[in-house]
């Protein structure tokens, strides 16, 4: 299936259909990677995926053309670049080991290591989480730094020309175009909160389930996307300013560097949790595990809900022959 | 018995697909995108008793969520050409607006 | 070479070569295809490809997910897939959508000042600013330098 | 095991089959009806019957307890979102200017809506 929607991506010209596609596409990987057991991987993707990157690129489209112009150069010498890879790669994939051996090297060397030792050392029973915010706690500071870059980015590329358009006065266009749409105000209402609550769940139940500060921040981002969706970008940005957004995506990283300086101050090393509580290292990892995590959460959501509203804002450029 | 249930929502998700790559309309794609998701959520939750691991069930939550602003989102799109407020032709949404109210 | 190729042989590597394919039609419509929108989804399907081959090659067979009992009371017996991969990938999606991001504002940019998305067209207008500027540096050095 | 307990698998058990069964129904109908108005119908017994009965005897079989609440859950949050969807397209796609085809000599009365212009 997976495959066939890869195609159909390949074929299909209306780039609205396009979109679909991919999330129909990140959908289907979502359930392979349950049934591949990777819980949490399968959580992030369904949640990046399906949501996110969905309105990100209807986003892109609203301010772009929605149809492609067919190419005038051949296919031909791509198809031959991508077939030679194709076979080299496979090629490559002779001297792997099964699917599934336990025997294979990558389940021999550090991850029994890991499963063995984070009972006694950390605590908590999501593995992933253990391994993320503590193990690799280094690794996952690193990649909240880079969220944390590419949301400036995108705030730097598309946020400045907004001010200057603000001068004409085309971007006030009074309340939301679907005030109309009463049912769907009113279960947006509804459902607002409950996404709210359930991305809490997410972020503080990560230790136990499937979940953490990723999966977190999407959906708690994905809930103000909704509101700002179904209602106005002025109201959602009534109730979450863009000023403390971008105070919200700095807080973040602050909070998870933060925890790693103060282990330095405690005589530790940076980002050893057992700093929180000498007494009870393991206590001491509950604890760094659960403010690293807060951190994650609050830098992606913040990263997320600036995007949307740098896309959103953006006035597009009249261009009727495109649609 | 799981699995036959699996099985069986496996196909009609097959389904699902065939309709989502065809529709002729962009309506039948949203309307099958739809299906699909809620397909989704019903397969991740019996996977997740074939497993042995009900705990999955946050997963299936999460997709009828996001399955929902997924749907919601694109059709505001489509008939607004924005995600946010603006239009892009104001006046003529505008008296849509009216008509419809 | 080809008595390799035994049932188990075929079965145990499917998966790889499922993901190989996918990979490479996403490549294929990031090097084919001249739309850039387009060519972002294909990097996309590249991308969660290069995810799913991670993620396989820690499955173990008969292992469940990576996520201890409650109550941390460990059956010895229960195998855990491996939980590394998991963690790069868990990583790397979040990350990879914030470079989608990135691309998808680049994009808007582009088209902003270019008032096209596809490849060619931008080309096109690359080649004509450098020709006029080309011949303006030439006329400014008097004509030989073109 | 009691007869009870036997009882109740056996009606999880009615509950999952039959609910799979109109999952299916559905998507078939999804697939095969002719026009979009059509499928809309289809679509929406996937959403009732088939959404209702494989909850209800995945709760059957799963017993009291967390897993339960979730699949309540669950089950609220389709019910919440899945008429509000449909309810969505259909809506956008009668604005825009879809309509059904209608048997000869019986033509039902036109809505009040400006057709869209930019319909597909």
């Amino acid at each position: 299936m997976l495959v066939t929607t890869a195609i159909t991506v390949v074929r299909t010209r209306s780039l609205f259909a396009i979109v679909m596609l991919s999330g129909v596409f990140s959908l289907l990987s979502a359930l392979l990677l349950v049934t591949l057991d990777a819980v949490d991987v399968a959580f992030t993707e369904a949640a990046v995926g399906a949501g996110i990157s969905t309105v990100l690129l209807l986003g892109t489209l609203a301010l772009t053309s929605r149809f492609e112009r067919p190419v005038r150069r051949s296919p031909l010498p791509p198809l031959i670049v991508v077939l030679v890879t194709g076979a080299a790669l496979i090629y490559g994939t002779m001297d792997m080991p099964n699917f599934g051996s336990p025997e294979a090297p990558a389940q021999t060397h550090v991850s029994p290591d890991y499963i063995q030792r984070s009972p006694h050392e950390i605590g908590v029973p999501n593995i992933v989480t253990g391994i993320l915010a503590s193990y690799r706690g280094y690794d996952t500071l690193g990649e909240t730094a880079v969220v944390f870059t590419a949301g400036i980015g995108v705030l730097a590329l598309i946020r400045l020309l907004r001010r200057r358009r603000d001068g004409e006065g085309n971007t006030k266009e009074g309340a939301s175009l679907m005030r109309h749409h009463l049912i769907l105000r009113v279960v947006t209402k509804l459902l607002v909160g409950l996404i709210m609550l359930f991305a809490l769940y997410v972020q503080f139940h990560g230790d136990y389930s499937p979940g953490g500060g990723f999966q977190a921040g999407v959906i708690m981002a994905v809930a103000f996307i909704l509101y700002g969706v179904v209602f106005s970008l002025d109201q959602v940005q009534m109730v979450l300013p863009p000023w403390l957004v971008h105070k919200l995506v700095a807080l973040g990283v602050l909070i998870y560097a933060g925890t790693g300086i103060y282990s330095f101050f405690v005589g530790f090393n940076f980002l050893d949790y057992s700093a929180l509580n000498p007494q009870h290292p393991e206590h001491g990892q509950h604890y760094g595990i659960l403010l690293v995590e807060l951190g994650v959460g609050i830098t992606v959501t913040g990263v997320m809900v600036a995007i949307y509203y740098a896309f959103a804002a953006r006035p597009p450029i009249l261009s009727d022959e495109e649609w | 018995m799981f699995e036959l249930a699996a099985i069986a929502i496996f196909i009609a998700m097959v389904f699902v697909l065939i309709r989502l790559y065809s529709g002729p309309t962009l309506y039948d794609r949203v309307l099958a995108l739809n299906a699909f998701g809620t397909h989704t959520v019903l397969f991740i939750g019996i996977l997740g008793f074939l497993t042995g691991r009900p705990d999955f069930l946050d997963i299936a939550l999460l997709y009828a969520l996001i399955n929902f602003v997924g749907t919601i989102a694109i059709l505001k799109f489509f008939r607004y050409r924005a995600i946010g407020d603006i239009s892009s032709n104001g006046t003529e949404d505008e008296t849509e607006i009216e008509v419809e109210s | 070479m080809l008595e390799e190729f035994t049932w188990p042989f075929i079965v145990g590597h499917l998966n790889y070569w499922l993901f190989i394919v996918l990979m490479m039609t996403g490549l294929y419509i990031v090097v084919a295809k001249g739309n850039l929108v387009k060519k972002i989804v294909g990097l996309n399907i590249f991308q969660t490809s290069v995810f799913m081959l991670y993620i396989s090659m820690g499955k173990v067979t008969g292992g469940t997910a990576p996520i201890f009992p409650i109550d941390l009371n460990i059956d010895p017996d229960v195998v855990y897939s491996n939980p590394l991969p998991h963690v790069l990938i868990l990583t790397a999606i979040v990350v990879g959508i914030a470079t989608t991001s990135l691309g998808l504002a680049l994009i808007v940019r582009i088209r902003e000042e270019y008032d096209s998305i596809e490849e060619e067209r931008i080309l096109e207008i690359e080649q004509a600013i450098a020709n006029a500027e080309n011949q303006r540096h030439g006329q400014a050095m008097g004509g030989r330098a073109t | 095991m009691t007869t009870f307990e036997i009882a109740l698998s056996v009606l999880g058990w009615l509950f999952i089959l039959s609910g799979s069964f109109f999952a299916i129904v559905g998507a078939f109908g999804i697939w095969r009806f002719p026009d979009f108005w059509s499928r809309l119908h289809a679509a929406s017994i996937t959403d009732s019957a088939g959404v209702i009965l494989l909850l209800v005897g995945m709760a059957i079989e799963a017993g009291l307890g967390l897993v339960t609440v979730k699949l309540v859950i669950i089950g609220v949050f389709l019910f919440i979102t899945g008429p509000t969807a449909t309810h969505a397209v259909a809506n956008a796609a009668l604005v825009s200017g879809l309509r059904p085809h209608e048997a000869p000599g019986l033509t039902g009365a036109e809505p009040d809506y400006q057709s869209d212009p930019d319909d597909s």
